[in-house]
């Protein structure tokens, strides 16, 4: 066994247990706390696969900025002490079909003879390059990703704003 | 060769009336119906024109034969595209003139109607285009895309303008009238518009032509599994048993003329897709299948007569006869021989203009009685002398009497039968008989015997109905009399039919 | 590498502007005061006519950046057809939010943005591009469908719409990943060509990433039984957006599955044709019949907005040159009667308040106009002849029938004719039910009449002089299979 | 006037129908004068068709089949022509003149009995259509015309039995009449198209000729043989659809004199005598014709002893002569039922305008509540009783003739003959009865008696004129006679159908029928003149068989159960079938079904996210599932 | 860092993001709680996250455009995850529930 291979079943096992946390935690607050332990054990398998920006990013954007915003609206809307209320009636089911759906999905991928798989070099991606891909060939996705990410914001601020109460009258 | 502007204008004018229509503030009442009138006038002349400028024994089967490219050379038809091909045979012709003529006496007597008059016309004369549309074209798509027109507007016309009939155990309301014809007209022409489809991919021409398709000789299977679409989807307009039920109640819900135009008329498009979809389209398809038309047909016959015989309402008594009535129709389309579809084609012109009358009628009586149970009349000839003559020319004329139009094509439809089905031609002559049984007693009970004195203000026919009575009774006497303008024309064609003997 | 691009940003030009549009629209809001509630849907739609006009430049011209999207007949087409929408859209807005929403400015703005989503879902010929093109879509939406904040039924909706969003979102991108796996590659014609030759070595996963492809997309076009969303976002939306969730959402949806199946599922036709056709069936089935059951007209036109995906999803079973430019045609036609019916019924509700079935009563009377442009456009929707409907739908079941799909085509004739009795139940409350409350004409305002007319008139059009607009399609079209 | 221009007689009185019909409120006195000349004009052109055909039967002898013009009236081409065509034979000379005259006799006598009724124009266009109609009956070449004019006369018969129509009865009857003779008409459509099919034409002649070179099969033959048996029964009121006769007299007398007596019921004579060459073909067929009209001729003998409506009781033994025709023609005899035809036409028609003249004058019918009226009404009287003897077949009288002739030609059948025999005194019977409770004894209700008196000249003149001719026309029998008339084959020729000397004369026959019919009229004088008691006592010794006779065997009855009972059971059945089953369940079925699917299937939307969340994955799992198996 | 390839095969990555995947399909199938939809929705886009980037590092690694997409879908969720809390706000606010099974009106 490798560094990396025992770096990689280190992370694999964080991140399911992170995810098992996040769908099975009796608490709201320990269900965000698991989804940071997943978050941050994906960012590693990202390193695994040589691409640290993205890593980082994911520390970042996901384990900082998400997760706390996702804190904040758990204390906001104040469910976070009601266990029994948890857990939906159709967890046999959804179990069930989750566990075939993974089932299937793990049987398809390791049965699948990937192409490419065999001389499968990885290489790192240098962040220059990365960069100017980003901003030369996927130019376009990047504009609309901040024109989504520009609608996000004006609907956040105009859902979530409280209205002054003269405008009720109007 | 005549010009097939002709049969344009018959789609056209009614079309354009329609749109005129629109922009005639709704106030403008009279001038609504006058206009109205007017239009029915002229498409009567019309039709009239074009039956007798119609030639006999031309080599052409078609007349007034023309076409105007739709669409052209699009991806999916090839180039071929869509033509709006226009042209008649005797057939069409005679269909023709009947729409004609139930169309200017529908006007005529929906001059009576007073509510939303303006809307009631525009939905009268896009019915009214559709049906001359279904007559004059010669393309599948046209076919069908007037088919579906002439139904569409009936809905609200009868769940409009319509009436309601409460009996002592049951209601029939104008709204599930209306609905029930539209969906079962509909739901039949889903199995037509499957069989075009079905026909259009088997021809791989890319056209929708139907003389073009004509030449087409489908597989012998093929023809084996579409007719019977045709012939349900058409024969269900037709009335066809098990299929009739919308008709007794649609009709009897109907605003006069809407019976009149729907009795009358649109019966009709549902024989004429049997011969021009099925027969001439699928002659094996149709030889396969014509003995379980024929005992449908006889079916038809006697089930609509006997059940005609039960009625208390008047209405539904003339209802349950058209149901009869086209069964005739339907046996003789099954004969497969000239003599036989020659009378199932008269017999769709004369219960046309009979039925168109019996209707006229009978929505007469229930405009100043409101009530059309037959116990309820008695001794009706005092007051209404015209009426009754009216009705009774009409009542027996659908009792197959000589000298009226019922008998030449009954009789024809009998000689056609015999040839083929002797003992179900002798089950028809018998549905004759029933007719008279019922037709009889109605007019014994409703007509004569001591007058009711809950009836005495009863008056006598207006002037328009009068006038619309005319028009259909002097077709009904002139085919019973000579009938041969209207034989020559429609025997012609009847022998090019594919299979004809 | 990025000298062989093309990266020729003016063929951006005209979302450039719409973006631009947006802020224009924002800005306008926030600094001038009085134009605020009464002149931002007139500013929208002019600047959307403009760029419109605009975007009429590139007809025929055919150009691509940097691989990622095309601007071609197909992207004009569906420029121009998403751009008319927003402008009616905001048009039939203009009253509604007026009278009952708040922030005018970011609403119409979102409006525009989300034509640029439409836009290039349409365009794109990558799937990060398309993906991207999808949320941007998708965001507006969610954003939109909850505008009535005060509103439970607005923020129920909203949320049922934002959470299976991004719950298909998640399984579209695990669909794509699959492709972009077994390909190689997220751009259409990369895929085609991996896909052209043997795949029996990643077939499964490669039938996984459609599979989920086709269910992410289907959530997006609400086809069965990825559809449960639709009619709970269409009944809790503000009803303009109701009416642009089901022309410009769903027609997007089309146009990317569209180009994306053309482009890059055609070597593997086999695997995916029947799922489709399946999902066509269910859709069908499922939206018409449970329509029958409908007292709400927002709901009900939702569910037989569903059995309409139905239809068109037939389009995409049998995805061949003929199919997809009676699938433009089709679209076409159901967008500008599902437009004319929408106005009609946000008139009506401006003026009534109401919008259960049942509420119809009278309309005949008291608003005649409207009454005949929403019976028009029913009857047009449930393929009447005269109206678009019949001949849209005529040619789309004939092209599909054509390809031998004709088992399909039966059950849509048969479907199109079950939704025929609840339009009529409609057209039954309009004309033929008296009015409850009064008989007296309600002043339905100029520039509704003028759109509900101009609506009507397209309905007519399409389906009397459809010519021209079989040409356009065609156009549209003819490039995808080249 | 040409034999071969007879086509033109039917069109006289049609076009008086349509210039009634059309102008009939604008014509002075209502254009009853048009009718009159239409049918005076066919009179003389009937006598001259009469005479252009004795010549050419002159001419040509025995062979001479007579003169046919016909014209096409629709065609198939080369599938059908259908012809209209007219016939001159013997048979249809005796018919034309009998038609002729009587209609005429009958439209001068409504002249006076018709005056003032409220419709009295229309009355007057039937009777023309009627006439038009029934010429055209005779004339026919073919079925088609024929059963053309034979369902035109039936409509005529309906519109004049109920000219009375504000009239429940009257209503009923004409009803009740146009159905009856309808159903035989089912009958006899269906045997001209089954002999169509078989031979390829309507033409009678041909039919007939084409049946005898034996084209037509066996079975076909029978059954058209039969069926066509039926119209003629029906039309001719033989049992058992005699029924509608004695009500059809709710008509206007005139009518039930025209129509009910002289013309339109002997069309089923007609119609077999013209077609007795089939029956003769068919084995049982002749035997058919004589034991149905053996069966009416006795029935109705009993059924007329006990009728007390006047009218009733000549109806009835207008029925007993109907059926005596049949009898003729089923022993092989039509020139013997033709005689009796052309006789009874007279007599018969005067019997009825006699009752007729009794009950305008008295406006009662009911023998029960006349009598004693000879003193009022002598000539009615005189003229009636002429008739009554006639009918009663009292020698030297016509109907004395007509009926020795057909019980000589019975002669061969023992059995037949007895039955003809035993109805001799019983027709005399009730013919005295008739005869004596309204002329004679008392007068039973003195008030309309007062007012008894004799009518104006349009109505005496014709009686007295169809009583002279009822004295004198069975003598046409004999050569001589028709010689001395000037006709130069004889008329007798003529009513025997172009057979010279078929009068058979037997003395034995006549001596016994002439006994029996003086012991029937001295019964009927015993019982209601001398001893008016005697009817008492035998009603209550024969109270169930006058029960039987007065209830007309019960057979209205029976067919009134059949009609309400059975035939509107089954009609209200399949209305409710039609209504519960079909449409209820199966139309409404179907959009139940559909709406029920919906309503099943709209549970899927239960409005929770996580719910809808997990149909989508479901979709995915079951897809990619079905994918993988479709793999393998 | 060392290349990974013959360490661990791909297969592996494939079966950590299918995991991943699957408890994110069963957390959003199980919880009530909006905003643990919402995580667990997070989980699944992870999990396609590293799809992508395995392949892009095992397939065709001169290409990246896996670990682009990756960007993005990162980026997007972030603003999914703010958008959608705007929205949750929002019902918390006027029905008192982040609830998902109460928020129930709209129905059949």
């Amino acid at each position: 066994m490798t560094v990396a291979q025992v770096i990689f079943y280190v992370v694999a096992a964080l991140a399911v247990a992170g995810g098992l946390g996040v769908v099975l935690a009796k608490h709201a607050v320990y269900a965000a706390l698991f989804l940071i332990v997943a978050l941050i054990a994906v960012a590693g398998v990202y390193i695994l696969l040589a691409s640290e920006f993205l890593a980082l990013v994911q520390i970042l954007i996901y384990a900082g900025a998400v997760t706390v915003l996702l804190l904040f609206a758990l204390m906001l809307t104040r469910t976070s002490d009601l266990p029994e209320a948890m857990t939906g009636a159709q967890w046999p089911v959804a179990g069930l079909v989750a566990a075939l759906l993974g089932g299937a999905i793990i049987a398809t991928v390791t049965t699948s003879d990937w192409p490419g798989d065999e001389d499968g070099m990885i290489t790192r991606v240098p962040f220059d390059d990365l960069g100017s891909a980003l901003f030369q060939q996927w130019a376009v996705p990047f504009e609309i990703a901040s024109l989504v990410l520009f609608v996000a914001l004006v609907g956040a601020i105009v859902l979530a704003r409280e209205d002054e109460p003269e405008e009720e009258g109007e | 060769m005549q010009s097939g502007y002709i049969l344009l204008a018959t789609i056209a004018v009614p079309l354009f009336a329609a749109v005129a229509l629109l922009f005639v503030p709704s106030r403008h009442k009279d001038a609504i119906r006058a206009f109205s009138v007017a239009v029915g006038f002229a498409l009567f002349g019309l039709s009239l024109y074009a039956f007798f400028a119609y030639q006999l024994s031309q080599v052409e089967q078609y007349q007034f034969d023309m076409r105007w490219m739709w669409i052209e050379n699009v991806g999916i038809l090839g180039e071929n595209g869509i033509t709006l091909h226009l042209g008649i045979d005797g057939i069409g012709a005679a269909m023709l003139l009947l729409t004609g003529i139930v169309t200017f006496a529908g006007t005529l007597i929906s001059a009576k109607i007073d509510y939303r008059n303006k809307d009631y016309f525009i939905l009268l004369f896009l019915l009214v285009a559709g049906v001359f549309g279904v007559f004059a074209s010669l393309d599948l798509f046209f076919w069908f895309f007037f088919y579906e027109l002439a139904v569409l507007p009936m809905y609200l016309l009868i769940a409009v303008w319509g009436s309601s009939s409460v009996f002592s155990t049951f209601a029939r309301t104008k709204e599930y009238s209306a609905m029930k014809l539209t969906m079962v007209l509909v739901g039949a022409s889903v199995l037509i518009f499957i069989g075009i489809f079905a026909v259009f991919v088997e021809a791989g021409l890319g056209t929708f032509d139907l003389p073009t398709l004509y030449e087409v000789e489908f597989d012998e299977n093929f023809q084996k599994i579409i007719f019977p679409l045709f012939m349900l989807g058409c024969g269900v307009l037709a009335g066809l048993w098990p299929f009739h039920t919308w008709s007794p109640d649609g009709h009897v819900a109907a605003p006069t003329a809407v019976s009149m135009l729907h009795a009358g008329v649109l019966m009709k498009l549902g024989a004429f897709g049997i011969i021009r979809l099925g027969m001439q389209l699928l002659p094996e398809g149709a030889e396969f299948w014509m003995p379980v038309l024929i005992i449908l047909g006889t079916i038809n016959v006697l089930y609509g007569a006997i059940s005609a015989m039960a009625q208390t309402d008047f209405k539904y008594m003339v209802g349950y006869s058209s149901v009869s009535h086209m069964g005739y129709v339907l046996m003789g389309l099954a004969t497969m021989n000239a003599v036989g579809v020659n009378g199932a084609v008269l017999q769709m012109f004369s219960h046309g203009v009979m039925t168109a009358l019996m209707f006229a009628m009978v929505g007469s009586l229930y405009d100043q009685a409101h009530t059309r149970e037959l116990a309820a009349f008695g001794g009706l000839v005092k007051r209404m002398p015209h009426f009754v003559a009216f009705f009774s020319i009409a009542g027996l004329a659908s009792l197959g009497l000589p000298g009226f139009s019922g008998f030449v094509a009954e009789f024809n439809i009998f000689l056609g039968v015999f040839r083929t089905y002797p003992a179900l031609g002798a089950l028809g002559i018998l549905g004759a008989a029933i007719t008279a049984v019922y037709i009889l007693r109605m007019m014994a009970r409703a007509f004569f015997g001591p007058e009711n004195d809950k009836w005495e203000s009863l008056q006598d026919l207006s002037r328009v109905e009068y006038a619309g009575g005319a028009v259909l009774i002097a077709f009904i006497i002139l085919m019973g009399v000579y009938p041969s303008p209207f034989v020559d024309r429609i025997a012609d064609s009847v022998l090019r039919i594919p299979g004809i003997g | 590498m990025s000298s062989e691009l093309n990266l020729d940003y003016s063929l951006l030009t005209p979302e450039f502007c719409l973006a631009g549009l947006a802020a224009l629209i924002l800005a306008l809001d926030l600094f001038v005061d009085d134009f605020r509630k009464s002149w931002l849907p007139y500013v929208a739609a002019a600047g959307l006519a403009a760029v419109l006009a605009l975007s009429l430049g590139w007809v025929n011209k055919e150009s691509d950046f940097a691989g990622l999207l095309s601007v071609d007949n197909y992207t004009t087409f569906f420029r121009v057809f998403f751009m008319a929408t927003a402008a009616v859209v905001a048009l039939v807005s203009a009253q509604f939010v007026q009278d009952k929403l708040r922030h005018p400015g970011e609403y119409y703005a979102l409006l525009v943005l989300s034509t640029i989503g439409a836009i290039y879902m349409a365009a794109s010929r990558e799937l990060l591009t398309a993906y991207i093109s999808l949320e941007l879509l998708s965001f507006c939406l969610f954003v939109l469908v909850s505008y009535a904040k005060h509103e439970r039924r607005s923020n129920e909706g909203g949320l049922k719409y934002m959470l299976l969003g991004a719950f298909a979102s998640a399984i579209l991108l695990y669909g794509i990943s699959m492709i972009y796996g077994t390909s190689g590659s997220t751009f259409y014609a990369d895929i085609a060509a991996a896909y052209a030759g043997d795949t029996s070595a990643f077939d499964l996963a490669l039938l996984l990433g459609l599979v989920m492809v086709l269910a992410g997309l289907g959530f997006k076009v609400a086809a069965v039984p990825f559809h449960m969303w639709t009619p709970d976002a269409y009944e809790g939306a503000p009803l303009p957006i109701t009416a642009y969730l089901s022309a410009t959402s769903k027609v997007a949806g089309f146009a990317l599955l569209l180009r994306l199946f053309s482009g890059a599922f055609m070597p593997v036709l086999d695997d995916w044709q029947w799922i489709v056709a399946a999902l066509a069936a269910m859709t069908m089935v499922l939206g018409n019949l449970v329509a029958l059951q409908q007292h709400n007209i927002k709901r009900l036109l939702a569910y037989s907005s569903i059995g309409q995906v139905g239809y068109m999803l037939m389009a995409i079973a049998a995805l061949s040159a003929a199919t997809s430019s009676a699938l433009l045609l089709h679209m076409t036609g159901y967008v500008i009667t599902n437009l004319a019916a929408f106005t009609c019924i946000i008139a009506w509700y401006n003026l009534t308040g109401r919008d259960e079935i049942s509420g119809f009563r009278g309309m005949a009377e008291r608003t005649p106009l409207l009454a005949a442009a929403l019976t028009a456009a029913l009857f047009s929707l449930s393929g009447m002849p005269l109206f678009a409907g019949f001949f849209t739908k005529f040619m789309l079941f004939q092209a599909v029938a054509d390809e031998g799909f004709l088992w399909l085509t039966v059950i849509a004739v048969v479907m199109s004719f079950v939704s025929l009795y609840y339009y009529l139940l409609v057209i039954r409350e309009i004309y033929v039910s008296k009015p409850e409350e009064g008989e007296e004409r309600l002043p339905v305002p100029a520039l509704i009449s003028g759109l509900t007319v101009a609506l009507t008139i397209g309905v007519f059009y399409v389906g009397i002089f459809p010519r021209h607009l079989l040409d356009v399609a065609e156009e549209a079209t003819k490039l995808l299979f080249a | 006037m040409n034999m071969t221009d007879a086509w033109l007689l039917p069109l006289l009185p049609a076009a008086a129908f349509v210039a009634l019909t059309l102008l009939g409120p604008w014509l002075p006195r209502k254009g009853d004068w048009l009718a009159v000349g239409a049918i005076a004009t066919v009179f003389v052109m009937v006598l001259l068709i009469a005479a252009d055909f004795t010549d050419a039967l002159a001419a040509h002898g025995e062979e001479f089949a007579g003169a046919a013009n016909s014209t096409q009236w629709l065609e198939v081409p080369g599938q059908l022509e259908l012809r209209l065509g007219v016939h001159v034979d013997a048979t249809t000379i005796v018919m034309l003149t009998v038609v002729s005259f009587v209609a005429l006799m009958v439209q001068v006598y409504s002249l006076g009995y018709m005056k003032g009724d409220s419709r009295y124009g229309w009355y007057y266009a039937v009777i023309s259509l009627f006439v038009a109609s029934m010429l055209a009956l005779v004339l026919a070449d073919n079925f088609l015309l024929l059963y053309f004019a034979w369902e035109l006369v039936g409509v005529c018969s309906y519109l004049l039995i109920g000219h009375y129509n504000h009239l429940r009865s009257a209503a009923e009857a004409a009803k009740k009449a146009f159905i009856t003779t309808r159903l035989g008409d089912v009958g006899l459509l269906i045997a001209i198209i089954l002999l169509w099919r078989a031979t390829g034409t309507f033409n009678i002649q041909e039919v007939i000729a084409a049946a005898e070179a034996g084209e037509v099969g066996r079975e076909v033959l029978t059954a058209s043989v039969v069926l066509l048996f039926l119209g003629a029964m029906g039309k001719s009121a033989q049992f058992p659809f005699h029924v509608w006769l004695p009500d059809a007299m709710e008509g206007p007398t005139p009518v039930s004199a025209l129509i009910h007596a002289a013309t339109m019921v002997v069309a089923g004579v007609y119609l077999v005598t013209r077609t007795l060459p089939l029956f003769q073909l068919v084995h049982g067929g002749p035997e058919l014709i004589l034991a149905v009209g053996l069966l009416t001729t006795f029935m109705s003998a009993t059924m007329g002893l006990v009728m007390t409506d006047i009218k009733k009781v000549i109806a009835y033994s207008t029925i007993n002569s109907l059926g005596l025709m049949f009898v003729a023609l089923g022993v092989g005899a039509p020139a013997a039922a033709m005689l009796y035809l052309f006789t009874h036409a007279f007599f018969k028609a005067l019997l009825f305008l006699g009752a007729g003249s009794v009950i305008h004058a008295t406006e009662r019918q009911d023998v029960s509540s006349l009598g004693g009226l000879w003193s009022k009404m002598p000539i009615t009287c005189v003229t009636f009783a002429v008739g009554a003897l006639s009918m009663a077949g009292l020698p030297i009288l016509a109907g004395f003739w007509a009926k020795d002739e057909i019980l000589v030609a019975l002669l061969d059948n023992k059995a037949a003959f007895a039955l003809a025999m035993a109805t001799v005194p019983l027709t005399a019977m009730y013919m005295a009865r008739v005869l004596i409770l309204t002329f004679f004894g008392d007068p039973k209700e003195p008030e309309s008696h007062e007012h008894a008196h004799e009518g104006s000249p349009f109505i005496f003149v014709p009686l007295v004129l169809l009583a002279v001719l009822t004295v004198f026309a069975g003598f046409v029998a004999f050569d001589q006679v028709g010689e001395l008339m000037g006709f130069p084959g004889g008329i007798g020729e003529i009513i025997f159908l172009g057979h010279p000397h078929a009068f058979h004369f037997d003395w034995n026959v006549a001596i016994g029928s002439s006994a029996l019919v003086l012991a029937g009229l001295a019964a009927g004088w015993f019982a209601w003149a001398a001893r008016p008691s005697v009817p008492g006592v035998c009603l209550s010794m024969l109270r169930p068989v006058h029960a039987l006779f007065a209830n007309k065997y019960y057979l209205d009855d029976i067919y009134q159960a059949a009609i309400d009972r059975v035939v509107l059971s089954i009609a209200r059945l399949v209305a409710w079938f039609d209504r519960n089953a079909v449409n209820d369940t199966g139309i409404d079925g179907g959009g139940y079904t559909a709406k029920f699917a919906g309503y099943l299937m709209k549970f899927q939307q239960t409005g929770k996210m996580p719910n809808y969340a997990l149909g989508m994955v479901i979709g995915v799992v079951a897809l990619t599932l079905v994918a993988f198996t479709l793999k393998g | 860092m060392e290349p990974v390839a013959q360490q661990i095969p791909l297969e592996h990555f494939l079966a950590l993001s299918a995991i991943l995947f699957s408890l994110g399909v069963y957390g959003v199938l199980t919880r009530r709680n909006a905003v643990l939809i919402l995580m667990s929705v997070e989980l699944m886009l992870n999990a396609a996250s590293i799809n992508m980037v395995a392949f892009a590092a095992y397939a065709s690694p001169e290409k990246f455009t896996g670990m682009i997409f990756a960007v993005f879908i990162i980026t997007i969720a972030a603003a999914e995850v703010g958008l959608a809390l705007a929205i949750i706000l929002r019902i918390f606010r006027n029905l008192g529930t982040a609830n998902v099974d109460e928020v129930d009106e709209l129905k059949w």
